[in-house]
């Protein structure tokens, strides 16, 4: 068991280290060397190479370019090329922003995927089942900005409330219920559209999966038995059937930045999505490499989470 | 000594076992552990044994499609271990198997006649494309199919038709060995005799060898000259079929033969083998059968594994106690 | 012992079942006008091929056919109650507890996530409203009664922790954990070596000894069935063909197929002629043959085999058989 | 009497595989019960045909639909009306009306949609295509050399189970963000970066594959025959592993394409001249209360077009998966 966690683990510290030389490296599939202005590519003007030459130390040979920069980011030295504020306090507080939409997002996704899928699984071929399977395709089909304008131009219209941002603009002084109805309201449409994707997702896997499970021998065994229906599906096919699903939950973690891009900027909301693509716009090269480093560090937490857990519930690997 | 067709000297197969990268080997699985035997031409040696004892690794590793570990095969007194990729791939043609799934060995994707005419082309065994069809026409009639089945394809067929589709394309390069892997396991009992017949009339036509494996002692004794037992990747008895049947020496084969359950033979309460076949990843001190012999000495835990001893005239025996 | 538990009639009665399969491809009529009769303390063989439809009677009793399977017609009387008009919750009552059942993959028949103790457990707990303290002390029992190397421990393990021969004796605990009356077992031994074969047959003879125990035995293997059985019914193409006293089918077979199977064994030290086989290939079940569903297949068929198809009938006392030639079937046999 | 029972396997009965059905036939049966698939077919089948048409309307230096006439005394007409009479005889739209309005410029919103169909399948498929050409020939390695060593104890396979976990550790829509603001822009470099972000399914998938098909006894059927190791692998292998790739080809494609237009819609999209979906949606976004028809056309497009390529591509599934299938 121990074994199986060192195991997990040191595959997960080599590749970390991969990763971090791949994020470094992006930088330089500039064409040409980046410390040259390439008449190819109007995105980089003289003063861009200039920066990057000094803050990367780009005439150093790659090795210490490399040491360099992520000693730098980890003593807290490193800073945007835009502000001159530290990457990490920046991502901090981008991070803060960002958590709230991403919690209420989750449980959203997992809270509904999860049940729908069950029952659509259970009823199969039943109106419920077309219908949410209808559904799904639809949401998946829907681009989730094309959805997110449509959602606005509804909510604005018929309530009357202003949904851009993470609150409205001067309202710090009204009272304190005012202001959380408000921040309810700025959080509840980003959140919705973050989570619709991933409900019609996640709900047809579990609709899959389940499908899958009341299909094994064990079940049969089960009902056999003559345990009630209840106890066949909830104990005998949801255990067997969540197993996958922890893989899964280990994977949620890096859509924090990666999911998040196009609705915080559409929502104009200040998080780590949206601090990525303002990084992009400005070739702020040592946030967005930061960034890719720490989502790709989250998803390999993400996975060795799972792997915990899976150890804890699987009995197949306990041992 | 007499020329054998095939001999084989202490071969062994030993599969690692490792999980997952940088992981380092956890073990061995020594699915053939130092087996040796020969067969003669038109000869039919059956090999029987529990699931997991090593059968069908042994008729792969004969074949060379997997590679032994240890020791020498020999076919035609040409050493097979030492011939490269490019001969051995000629060599091949000698030399064929038969499997036991008919659904997993053949190419979904070819028909019939496709898949029997492949090794022609291949060695380049027809002059003409006209000559190719007539030569695959004529091993399908061999093999008690029309000839109109080759533009069909194999899920068309039944599970008897396609196992003779499978014996057709073993049968086109003319070989003189055939390693049949179970054949009929997976038939139904109506069927399996009619490719138990196929089998026999075919070797007496063709005088072909066979190494004919399964783990039923009951069509294996119908159709083998001489019998090997096989336990945890070892041979524990070779006899000549009436030898072993009349006077089984190890054991094991006692108890095979008492398991077997022959029709309108009623002998209930035997009881069987105690405990399971091990797993060859961890085999026992001693001789590997000791756990669960019911004969079992103190000797048989202590000393090495037996060695293969010919106790009477052409029959050898691997245990401590006979 | 067999004539007392017949004057008080069968334990279980078939009658015309039909079983079909709605597939896309076409009706499948996988029993179609089966008759059986299962007596208390014995064990019942049902013999057949793959794709007879043996299973598909077994699934009908226990009410767990698969999705595009229904029955359509015909009656499953278990002491006086109709099977096939129970609803689901009265059926789950009988399930486990009155009718057993066994499967031939003891691989997969076992939840992995769960201690195959709590596995048994939990039929008891269930059935027998007992606290969960009693219900392991059963299974103790039960697994003692298995032959189960220490029952303790066994207990407390996962199906992947133990062995084939080991995880059908979990089954076969499972199934006896609630005194049910018949036991449903289908090929039990199948995907077990021949060495632990043995092993659960003896064990099964066993138990049915002790719990006066019917069991209905799911096989395709001859060999395996004359072990075990009092009664054998051979099932052809949805249909039992013949049905007598184990040993009367072995020593008189009177149906042709009855007969061609038991010559295509290969017998021990029986020399090396030709196997006498069956002729062609098993049946497909989309094409229904007209006449006796054996004919294309059969060595003694006359025109009339062609037309109308022979009722299973008896012919001596406890002996059936569905051919119109049977008694010169008798004659050659021999 | 008995030796007559000895059956000759040479006199087998006529009338036996009854179901004769190719495996085409066979699947076209399965595939069109599925009529949601059926559907999806035929809404491709619609769309392609569009922007075939579209290709060849919009195409060239005075085109039969124009999608670059600015006409900005027609700015933001909804669908439907009629031109500006100040707008010259030479700039009006054809049949004297704007189908699906104007964007900002006055542009034709239907012209732009039909140049953009072409260019949003396109780069869905090539995207896709280059996905799958990396993935099988990678997923292709790992599974055929899997246990191939190279170095140390270190396999074939292990090296590219590594490259696939560093791959599904990035965000990938953040990387090819990150990736496209790097490279110079243009529509082949989006093709390619959305393609070399998108393989690892594919390799998966054809690793897996390979896997179970090595082991499968045809192909050591195949290699007991002495047939060469080449034609093993693309006569015997490649063929049967098709059909899984094909399906997550006709899953990823809308992936694509939802990619492309996101990006699009970000501003790093398909520069102009090309229109896309995607970017006149973007336009559309500035103006989602006044001129709402601007984002309903291409965000109907997508929809639909993804929509058809997933239920296409779960009936393909379907039918081609002979598990799924009752029997």
């Amino acid at each position: 068991m121990l074994a199986f966690l060192k195991r997990s683990l040191w595959q997960r510290v080599i590749t970390l280290f991969l990763i971090s030389v791949i994020a470094f490296l992006i930088i330089h599939l500039a064409p040409g060397s980046p410390a040259e202005i390439c008449p190819l590519n109007p995105k980089f003007t003289h003063e861009d190479i200039e920066r990057l030459r000094e803050a990367l130390g780009l005439d150093k040979p790659l090795p210490v370019q490399y040491a360099l920069f992520y000693k730098r980011l980890f003593t807290g030295e490193l800073r945007s090329f835009k502000d001159g504020q530290p990457v990490l306090g920046k991502i901090w507080e981008r991070f803060l922003n960002s958590l709230p939409l991403f919690v209420v997002g989750t449980i959203l996704t997992w809270f509904l995927a999860f049940p729908l899928g069950i029952k659509a699984a259970l009823k199969r071929e039943s109106f419920f089942d077309r219908a949410t399977t209808f559904f799904a395709y639809l949401l998946i089909a829907l681009p989730a900005f094309f959805l997110a304008y449509l959602l606005i131009i509804f909510v604005v219209q018929r309530f009357d409330v202003s949904v851009m941002g993470m609150t409205t603009f001067g309202i710090e002084d009204a009272p304190w219920a005012f202001r959380w109805n408000n921040r309810l309201w700025h959080l509840l449409l980003p959140s919705i559209l973050g989570a619709a994707g991933g409900i019609a997702i996640l709900s047809r896997f579990v609709r899959s999966q389940m499908l899958e499970i009341i299909n094994q021998d064990y079940i049969r065994t089960a009902k056999a038995k003559g345990l009630p229906e209840d106890t066949v599906y909830y104990k005998h096919a949801l255990g067997n059937a969540l197993m996958p699903f922890i893989t899964m939950f280990g994977l949620v973690l890096p859509a924090l930045i990666g999911g998040s891009v196009i609705i915080e900027y559409i929502f104009a909301w200040p998080g780590m999505g949206r601090l990525g693509y303002e990084a992009i716009m400005a070739r702020d090269f040592p946030v967005i490499i930061s960034l890719n480093f720490i989502a790709a560090l989250l998803t390999l937490m993400g996975t060795f989470l799972s792997d915990i857990l899976y150890m804890l519930v699987d009995p197949r690997i306990r041992l | 000594m007499t020329k054998s067709l095939l001999r084989v000297v202490n071969l062994k197969k030993h599969f690692p076992v490792e999980r997952g990268m940088l992981s380092r080997l956890s073990g061995w699985v020594k699915a053939v552990d130092g087996v040796s035997f020969s067969i003669d031409a038109g000869e039919t040696l059956g090999l029987v044994g529990e699931s997991g004892c090593g059968k069908t690794t042994l008729g792969r590793t004969i074949l060379r499609l997997l590679e032994p570990t240890a020791g020498e095969i020999f076919f035609e007194e040409t050493k097979l271990n030492e011939l490269s990729p490019e001969e051995l791939r000629q060599f091949r043609a000698r030399m064929q198997v038969i499997f036991q799934d008919p659904y997993s060995s053949l190419n979904p994707r070819m028909t019939a006649g496709s898949i029997v005419g492949e090794p022609l082309a291949v060695h380049r065994r027809a002059e003409t494309k006209g000559k190719r069809e007539e030569m695959v026409g004529e091993l399908f009639e061999k093999v008690g199919l029309a000839r109109h089945h080759k533009n069909r394809y194999p899920h068309e067929f039944s599970g008897g038709m396609r196992q003779r589709i499978g014996i057709a394309r073993a049968l086109a390069l003319k070989p003189k060995f055939i390693v049949c892997d179970e054949p009929v396991s997976a038939l139904d009992v109506s069927i399996q005799a009619q490719i138990i017949n196929l089998l026999q009339e075919l070797q007496e036509e063709l005088s072909l060898a066979y190494l004919f494996i399964s783990h039923d002692l009951r069509v294996v004794a119908h159709m083998s000259n001489r019998i090997a037992v096989m336990y945890l990747g070892r041979l524990v008895e070779v006899a000549v079929k009436e030898e072993l049947f009349q006077n089984p020496f190890h054991p094991y084969t006692k108890i095979l033969l008492e398991a077997i359950p022959e029709p309108g033979v009623i002998k209930k309460q035997k009881t069987g083998l105690p405990g399971e076949i091990q797993s060859s990843l961890n085999s026992p001190s001693g001789c590997s059968f000791h756990p669960r012999c019911p004969l079992a000495k103190e000797i048989c835990s202590r000393e090495e594994e037996p060695q293969l001893q010919e106790k009477e005239k052409n029959h050898f025996v691997a245990c401590h106690l006979r | 012992m067999r004539d007392e538990s017949k004057n008080n009639g069968p334990l279980l009665e078939i009658k015309n079942l039909q079983t079909h399969f709605f597939t896309n491809e076409g009706l499948v009529k996988a029993v179609d006008g089966l008759d059986l009769e299962i007596f208390s303390r014995e064990t019942s063989g049902l013999v057949g091929e793959s794709g007879c439809g043996k299973t598909v009677t077994a699934l009908s009793i226990m009410g767990l056919l698969p999705s595009p399977g229904k029955i359509t017609q015909g009656s499953i009387t278990l002491q006086g109650r109709d099977l096939t008009q129970l609803p689901e919750r009265k059926l789950q009552k009988i399930r486990g507890k009155e009718i057993a059942m066994i499967f031939q993959e003891p691989m997969t028949s076992l939840n992995p996530i769960f201690t195959v103790g709590h596995q048994v457990e939990e039929a008891i707990i269930f059935h027998q409203g007992k606290s969960r303290k009693e219900a392991r002390e059963i299974t103790r029992e039960m697994f003692g009664k298995v032959e189960l190397p220490s029952p303790e421990e066994r207990m407390n393990e996962y199906p992947h922790q133990l062995s084939g021969g080991m995880k059908q004796r979990v089954m076969i605990a499972m199934a006896l954990s609630c005194q049910p009356k018949l036991l449903i077992a289908d090929e039990p031994t199948t995907a077990l070596d021949v060495t632990i074969q043995q092993g659960i047959l003896a064990l099964l003879n066993k138990l049915q000894d002790e719990h006066s125990l019917a069991i209905l035995f799911i096989t395709h293997d001859l060999g395996v069935i004359s072990q075990v059985a009092n009664r054998i019914a051979v099932m052809y193409a949805a249909k039992i063909v013949e049905c007598a006293q184990a040993g009367e089918i072995f020593r008189n077979p009177h149906h042709p197929y009855t007969l061609g199977l038991l010559n295509s064994i290969p017998k021990i030290g029986g020399g090396e002629k030709r196997l006498p086989a069956i002729p062609g290939q098993l049946p497909n079940p989309l094409v229904p043959v007209k006449g006796c569903r054996f004919h294309p297949r059969c060595f003694f068929v006359k025109d009339y085999c062609l037309e109308k198809e022979p009722p299973l009938a008896e012919i001596a006392p406890g002996h059936k058989t569905a051919c119109w030639r049977h008694s010169e079937i008798k004659a050659q046999s021999n | 009497m008995k030796a007559k029972m000895v059956n000759s396997p040479g006199s087998q009965p006529e009338n036996l595989s009854l179901i004769h059905q190719t495996r085409g036939q066979e699947f076209w049966r399965t595939f069109k019960r599925n009529k949601l698939a059926l559907t999806g077919m035929v809404v491709l089948g619609f769309f392609f045909l569009t922007a075939l048409t579209g290709l060849f309307l919009t195409y060239g230096r005075e085109p039969f639909f124009n999608p670059r006439t600015v006409r900005l005394a027609d700015r933001l007409r909804p669908p439907l009306s009629r031109p500006h009479r100040t707008i010259p005889e030479e700039n009006r739209p054809r049949f004297g009306i704007y189908i699906l309005g104007t964007d900002d410029l006055g542009r034709d919103v239907f012209a732009r949609m039909l140049q953009g169909a072409v260019v949003s399948l396109s780069v869905g498929f090539v995207a896709v295509g280059i996905s799958l050409f990396i993935g099988m020939i990678l997923g292709g390695i790992a599974g055929y050399f899997a246990e191939v060593k190279l170095l140390k104890g270190v396999t074939v396979d292990d090296v590219i189970a590594r490259l696939i976990d560093i791959m599904l550790c990035f965000p990938v829509f953040f990387l090819i963000l990150t990736l496209i603001a790097i490279l110079p822009g243009n529509i082949w470099m989006i093709m390619i970066v959305i393609g070399i972000t998108g393989w690892t399914g594919a390799a998966r998938f054809v690793r897996a594959e390979f896997f179970t098909l090595k082991n499968q006894d045809f192909v050591i059927a195949a290699e007991a025959l002495g047939i060469p190791r080449r034609r093993i692998i693309f006569k015997h292998m490649m063929p049967n592993a098709l059909a899984p790739v094909l399906v997550a080809a006709i899953i990823g494609i809308p992936g694509a394409i939802l990619t492309e237009a996101a990006l699009s819609f970000l501003g790093f999209g398909v520069p102009p001249p090309h229109a896309t979906w995607g970017n006149i949606l973007a336009v559309g976004r500035r103006f989602i209360f006044d001129a709402p028809w601007i984002i309903f056309s291409p965000g109907a497009a997508i929809l639909l077009t993804v929509l058809s390529f997933n239920l296409f591509g779960e009936g393909l599934r379907e039918a081609l998966n002979p598990k799924l299938r009752i029997r």
